[in-house]
């Protein structure tokens, strides 16, 4: 049993990347590791966006990050500076700036810089996408 | 005991020749993604021969991309990945 | 300038998978086609591996979209090149891909581009 | 007097190619040339995303494509099928996909690829960034 | 009669390398973004050199980046890039 | 494993302002140094470019960031490497930097990563 913390760099769909972190994170959870949590930063953080409408005849790998969260309890945490000048925001972050829409709901979380730190700081590698 | 991960194709960027002139004595080098596609070219794939048993291709990136493991490129899945990144102390990605 | 169709060409230099290039070039390439232009495709550098037959997407679940590439040709898209030296140096024969097309020389890319009006690449 | 269209198919912030399309545009528009319009695809669809609070002491592209629609009549059209994908939507389109919220609002507007084709063919010149 | 548009720098990838290996006589080659960086890149830059009156250097890319012209690099503002794309017949971004 | 803090080394591999990888790396090296991580920061390849002095992006309406880097020691970030190699060939001098850097080879780089427990690259 070790432990991970995914860092998720890259946007979903138009890089692979954002893919290839989900399947390490199944295998790891399904070979009964502990993923600590995935931390989405840069464009990564737009994996954390709800409004995204994926192609019935395609992979939804928003779908698939939900299901993570869901069926193994791991925590998706989206970096709150790097989400939000991409249009990636909570209601509150919507309310705080007058905008009527948002765009990240759980199991995605908004958080700050220093969970990354938490998270690294507990787990056995890190390991970037 | 660094595993250096890789993810662009050599005919497209430098990343892999980057790495390559700067990996240590007992790290090894994960092809994943476009990065399989480094089997198929010549200079590079001389370079991983040299390598012998320091070498990984992803299973799912290379059976994607139609490419074929040769010389002495370990295979491993997704499974094998996991497993990979805890035979070596730490990872870096490129 | 006129109410007549454009000629675009349309190079594709990425390979497929890693990013989103290919599938989206191939959307275009058709859309253009079905909205009365006259496109061409030119497959150049990592670009010619979105041509092989070999491919298996479903591994990563990506969308199997060389298999429409044979289609092309009722979309009426008709002249597909490909770059000779860039099949060579990824070791690739002509037989490995999916489907006809017509080869073409490194320095001939230039020459048929000018025939073109617009260009794009992905 | 010559015509432009511009398409934009990178992500803002994240890559300069949107920022350096803005440039051209207002170049353009000021040495009297016509911008018949730009059409993101691709990441650049990105760009129509109203929900993106750019830092107060950073540029916003966002408002800078607004003043550009505003002050020279320049269309800002976004490919419908790339931008549904990546999260940004119109209100009819959340209507449509039963999600509560959508990220594109005039003056960019969801639009087909046959829109870029009508574009091009009044075009002297297609520039991609 | 092409103007080729470059972006990224030639140390990190080869879009400028497989470029100029496609270069038309009377095409020409402009250099935005991180491409300006080709300038510094000793290979690359002599082989712009021997492409007089044909190279074209984005101003506000380079001086952002704190990097000079040299040899026959012609310097262009964004009003002369507008110009430029109409000096040409056609645009290919790299 | 513990509760002690991590020692965590960030490449800068990018150029500034083609991307953003270079200001959103910052800003990771600032914030894992606030919350009490030992930071060290290695500039290789096009990465060394970020630390000129010369440079000057409100042309392009981009963030000075560059001019943060002298204050990084008063984040506690003092471990800075630079590759002599990447300067060696773009032609920059050390002089040209806009901070105290320390100079490392090449094979110096995974010897120096050894000692760290994470590393993260932009």
């Amino acid at each position: 049993m070790s432990s991970f913390t995914l860092l998720v760099t890259s946007a979903p769909f138009t890089e692979q990347n954002a893919y290839s972190a989900y399947r390490f994170a199944l295998a790891s959870v399904q070979a009964k590791h502990s993923v600590n949590g995935i931390f989405f930063y840069q464009s990564g953080t737009l994996n954390g966006s709800s409004l995204q409408l994926t192609p019935s005849n395609e992979f939804d790998l928003y779908a698939a990050w939900q299901g993570l969260a869901n069926d193994y309890n791991v925590p998706l945490m989206v970096c709150v500076s790097a989400a939000n000048r991409r249009g990636v925001t909570t209601a509150q972050e919507a309310l705080d700036s007058d905008t009527p829409h948002f765009s990240l709901t759980p199991p995605f979380e908004s958080v700050g810089l220093g969970e990354l730190a938490v998270l690294m700081k507990n787990s056995d590698r890190l390991i970037q996408f | 005991m660094i595993l250096h991960k890789l993810t662009s194709s050599p005919f497209k960027d430098l990343s892999l020749q980057h790495c390559l002139q700067r990996l240590g004595e007992s790290d090894g080098v994960l092809l994943t993604q476009d990065a399989v596609y480094a089997l198929i070219h010549q200079d590079i794939r001389e370079k991983l021969n040299a390598l012998s048993g320091k070498v990984f291709l992803l299973e799912e990136d290379a059976d994607a991309r139609g490419i074929e493991a040769n010389g002495n490129v370990e295979i491993i899945d997704y499974e094998g990945f996991v497993e990979l990144t805890l035979k070596f102390n730490k990872v870096v990605s490129w | 300038m006129s109410d007549s169709i454009s000629t675009i060409a349309i190079i594709n230099q990425s390979a497929p998978y890693g990013t989103s290039h290919g599938q989206e070039s191939l959307d275009m390439a058709m859309a253009m086609s079905n909205f009365g232009q006259d496109v061409s495709l030119f497959f150049i550098e990592d670009g010619v591996l979105q041509l092989l037959s070999k491919q298996a997407p479903e591994n990563i679940d990506a969308k199997t979209y060389h298999k429409t590439f044979p289609a092309l040709e009722f979309y009426d898209i008709d002249n597909i090149y490909v770059c000779k030296q860039s099949l060579k140096s990824r070791g690739i024969k002509v037989s490995e891909l999916c489907i006809d097309i017509t080869l073409i020389e490194l320095h001939e890319l230039p020459t048929l581009l000018a025939c073109q009006q617009h260009v794009m690449s992905f």
